[in-house]
């Protein structure tokens, strides 16, 4: 947990209002693995002041990518940094994804949870493991990540209005009912529900919250446990084992 | 730093500076930060009698150079707090300034009671305003005679001095200050958070699930000013200031306003490292103007003599 | 334009979005700038019954997301301001709020019977609330008992529909909102500014000459925001909200929160051409979200049913 | 009185902190004259509402040059303006100096007031009427404008500390004592004041104040006149005849 400015050495829309930033820092970078978060500052911190969590999606030694939807005005601030100056990072925080040492994973991401995903799918053929992705948009300029991902494995993309691939939800995905060792899904609270309550396979979700401090030290992003108890999704999760959190 | 030592009733501190309560938790997460022994103290989250399981998500929401929080005194009450969280500070060898909440006075004096019998606890500090808890605290904060009550029961049964922790919603807070002070306390923190509220704009509905929250960060640092300004002047009382410092000159003002010592609350969300950076940067700020003791400049917005103007 | 047509007691508006009194004088300055045919209305400066010099400067200081403001009323006193100043609303042909203060019922009566008489005057604004002026103003505001006594005064004497200006500096609004409907109020307007204040780091004293000064702005819209969600489910009154109001989505959260209309004040200052540009604004979010009329929007953050939920 | 984006087009240290920023514009910059001010956003105007005055500094039909201590957080943000990028700028306002046609005029600045003087000595010269100036400054550091003043005429410059030039404030200045038609003077109130009491020339004073509008409608910015009454420096000043206001 550092708090270190990176430089924006690479930016791209990679669908509308998505935009991919590739940062250079000497702290940050080395310390990431699939599932923890970087907490970003928006702006100069002073009209906004809480810092906004954005997963990891890629990283080496140098070097850390995140992938994020310019929604509000936060995210606006920070998709308008220019090539060359800084942004002001805390992390990496939070729990990641537990790692596969073999078998095949499937890997179920919408929207601006799919960004997560990639990072892993790296890091699990890395290991061996075989990948599978179904990623979920709103509609066709909605989709991203699509190529990269099928550079590791088989990908089925879902639109909400068909535009592209299957029509529906992630839900709806053929790739849910192929054969794979364990699960893995990042996005919406209203996505991961369905998806904790009906597979059989064990497998992980990556949760949402409203953050304050992103270091479980304020209490605002705590979800009951089912057994009772809860947890705080900045540093207990984002990522938690199936059925371990009431969604 | 020697120009940096502060003490106050219950509080030895090497410095006059602490996190504020809620914004710290009990101190384990900021542990693995930096070394809490370089802060002057810790006021640590609130303690309820009971275990509390706090409000519904979502807690927090932004507003412009603020923000909200109604996390609803979540804690697992003031005997495991006793128990289990007071560690960090207690290694670290700095005094804790334990938050009491309750939504009855009898419920203040069990929590105090267990707090005040804690060895790493220096004072406690009665939150009467928090403005999260439908059934307590804000009656409290707003009417004179509930705060003598309140800080009177507690102090009847607390052996550390007991600091009242004062609320900006009302009409009249140099009477409530005025009062707990003849009801036996020994400090006044102030000020806690306004009531405030933000809605979605599409929807039209309430962002935090309790709907209103309070609200904290530099937008509230004018009230707070003027409130320990005029408290100040009214009472004895040593005040710890806090609500929206964020900088070493936000300290200075608060200082020159009225306090003694100040919390930084929500910019510890913002810079987790902020403390012990202010910290350095205030003795810096006072070396470089040759002031002896950061205790000169208390007051001096209002003291018209034997304080340095610079 | 027609779903901002707004008809309030004393105030027919082609749409519901005015200045706010103290931020707009009387108009002339506005009137170089763009047609003032295009406002609701226009809420001015405050009159007394005599001339008033107002407070040394400086006047005004800024804070994060807002500004303090210490004029201490400065006017040419209420028979000049009808004699000489209503003018370019009058030419305009929109109705004028006419802000009265005073520092005793009598000094309102006065001044409210003076600009009730002005024929460009659709409504009268009860300022109860400006923390500047040392003997008057806040005191009526904190205390229900006093609060109705204006209203009462001010509602027998005038001839216009009476809204009371309600100030946030107490601790609790709606016991004031409900006091002054019982006396005869016919809308009020909320809020008035928080009283705050802000120092000069480096001498330690107070910026403003008056020392404190209200508080506008972003800021405070939270705070604005939660007592109109209160006071609008506690009375029948139309409520002309303010405090922040800035952009499009500033006035759908008024409305949601429970406004029937809306005054712009500190934002004229950074950008003199708000006023024009968010009624146009309006009318599109609106249009874009097909909803039939900006009143369909009142009070819908506490509404359960029959109104459009996006 | 327009609202308009200006393009920075040039950036200049002129001296410790204090920078001087060309800036273009299609409906400002024509309107300007010496006197007149501009009502400067500092930043994206969140977190700082209230614009800064600045004095005009110079201007030509596309461009207006502006000169400013970097001295808190608004002017700080203002400095920090990239060449490229746009500022958003209200103006001009104010009454500015009124024009000798003819004589000798005695110009006396004092730190950032000497900025405003530079664009009325361009335009008094261009009159055909001659041009001197006493400047006066903390040390040696901070002065700017001398070499461009003395394009235009004699200048003497004062220093606090004797760093250089003559030693002491502008009122210790020789040129005082020389023979002139009318004085324009601009600085800090404390200047102003004992030159309206002891000059016996007609002139002008130029006054600072923090300000809300800049239009005459908050009345931040009043000040009283010697026969009672007062006037708003944003709309009916910032330049006032001599003897006319109380200082
Ligand atoms: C662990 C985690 C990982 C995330 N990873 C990504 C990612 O890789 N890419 C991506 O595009 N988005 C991601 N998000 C969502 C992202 O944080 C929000 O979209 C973003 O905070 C919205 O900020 P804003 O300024 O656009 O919106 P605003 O509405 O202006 O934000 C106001 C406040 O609300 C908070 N907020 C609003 N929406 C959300 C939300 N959905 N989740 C959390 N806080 C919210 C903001 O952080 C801010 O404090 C992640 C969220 C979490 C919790
Ligand atoms: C008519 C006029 C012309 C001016 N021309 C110039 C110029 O050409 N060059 C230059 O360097 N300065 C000039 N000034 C002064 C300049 O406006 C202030 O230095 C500047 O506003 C300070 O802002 P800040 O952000 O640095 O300071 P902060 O202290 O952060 O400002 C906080 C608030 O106080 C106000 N404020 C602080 N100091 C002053 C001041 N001295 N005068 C007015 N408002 C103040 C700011 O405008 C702002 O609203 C002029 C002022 C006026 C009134
Ligand atoms: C997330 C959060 C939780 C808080 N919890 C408490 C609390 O438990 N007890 C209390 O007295 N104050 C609590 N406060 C109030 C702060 O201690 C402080 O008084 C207030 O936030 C103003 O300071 P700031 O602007 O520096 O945050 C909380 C504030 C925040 C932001
Ligand atoms: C410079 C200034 C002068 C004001 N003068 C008055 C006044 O004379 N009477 C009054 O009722 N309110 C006055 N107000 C308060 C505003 O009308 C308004 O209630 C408040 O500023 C909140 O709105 P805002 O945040 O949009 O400015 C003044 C505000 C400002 C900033
Ligand atoms: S964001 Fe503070 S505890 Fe999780
Ligand atoms: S700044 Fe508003 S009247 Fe001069």
């Amino acid at each position: 947990m550092i708090k270190e400015k990176l430089k924006l050495v690479e930016k791209e829309e990679v669908a509308k209002n998505v935009y991919k930033f590739t940062m250079e820092g000497s702290q940050i970078p080395s310390q990431c693995t699939p599932g923890r978060f970087l907490h970003v500052q928006a702006g100069d911190g002073r009209a906004m002041l809480l810092r906004r969590p954005i997963s990891i999606s890629a990283a080496d030694e140098r070097t850390v990518v995140i992938i994020f939807r310019a929604s509000g005005a936060g995210t606006e601030a920070i998709a308008s940094v220019r090539i060359g100056d800084t942004i002001d990072v805390f992390g990496p925080l939070g729990q990641g994804f537990p790692m596969l040492e073999d078998g095949t994973a499937l890997l179920i991401g919408g929207g601006v949870g799919v960004p997560p995903l990639y990072f892993l799918a790296e890091e699990l053929v890395k290991n061996g493991v075989s990948v599978k992705a179904v990623i979920g948009f709103r509609s066709a300029e909605d989709v991203f990540l699509e190529k990269e991902l099928r550079h590791l494995g088989e990908v089925e993309v879902t639109t909400e209005n068909g535009s592209y691939g299957t029509k529906g939800y992630v839900t709806d995905a053929a790739l849910l009912k192929s054969a794979f060792t364990t699960f893995y899904a990042c996005g919406p609270k209203a996505m991961l529900r369905p998806l904790q309550d009906t597979m059989d396979a064990p497998g992980y979700v990556s949760l949402e919250e409203r953050m304050g401090c992103g270091i479980g030290a304020c209490f605002a992003c705590v979800c009951d446990k089912k057994e009772g108890g809860y947890v705080k999704i900045c540093s207990d999760g984002p990522v938690f084992e199936k059925g371990v959190v009431q969604l | 730093m020697s120009r940096l030592k502060t003490v106050l009733p219950g509080l030895d501190m090497k410095n006059p500076v602490m996190p504020a309560s809620g914004c710290f938790a009990f101190g384990a997460e900021f542990a693995d930060l930096y070394d809490l022994s370089l802060l002057g103290a810790a006021a640590v989250k609130a303690a309820t009698p009971e275990p509390r399981r706090g409000n519904p998500v979502p807690r927090v929401a932004e507003t412009d150079s603020g923000m909200l929080n109604a996390i609803g005194l979540q804690n697992p009450g003031a005997k495991a707090i006793k128990a289990d969280h007071l560690n960090h500070c207690g290694q670290a060898g700095i005094p804790v300034l334990a938050n009491i909440a309750g939504t009855s006075i009898d419920d203040y004096c069990e929590a105090a009671s267990v707090m005040a019998d804690a060895p790493e606890v220096g004072a406690l500090e009665l939150n009467i305003s928090c403005p999260n808890v439908k059934e307590g605290g804000i009656q409290f904060g707003n009417d004179p005679e509930l705060a003598a009550e309140v800080t009177r029961a507690v102090c009847n049964i607390s052996n550390k001095p007991v600091y009242v922790k004062l609320s900006p919603n009302t009409g009249d807070i140099s009477a409530i200050a005025k009062s707990v002070e003849k009801a036996g306390a020994s400090g006044l923190s102030m000020i806690n958070t306004l009531i405030g509220m933000r809605l979605d704009t599409e929807t039209g509905k309430p962002i935090l699930a309790n709907k209103t929250g309070g609200l904290s960060g530099p937008a509230v640092k004018p009230v707070a000013i003027r409130m320990i300004y005029e408290v100040s002047q009214q009472t004895d009382l040593p005040i710890i200031g806090m609500g929206g410092i964020s900088s070493v000159e936000d300290i200075i003002d608060f200082f020159s306003a009225g306090a003694s010592a100040v919390a930084v609350g929500t910019a510890n969300f913002q810079n987790p490292f902020i403390c012990p950076e202010l910290i350095e940067q205030l003795d810096e700020w006072l070396a470089r103007r040759q002031i002896a003791h950061v205790s000169d400049l208390t007051g001096r917005s209002w003291k018209s003599c034997g304080v340095p103007s610079l």
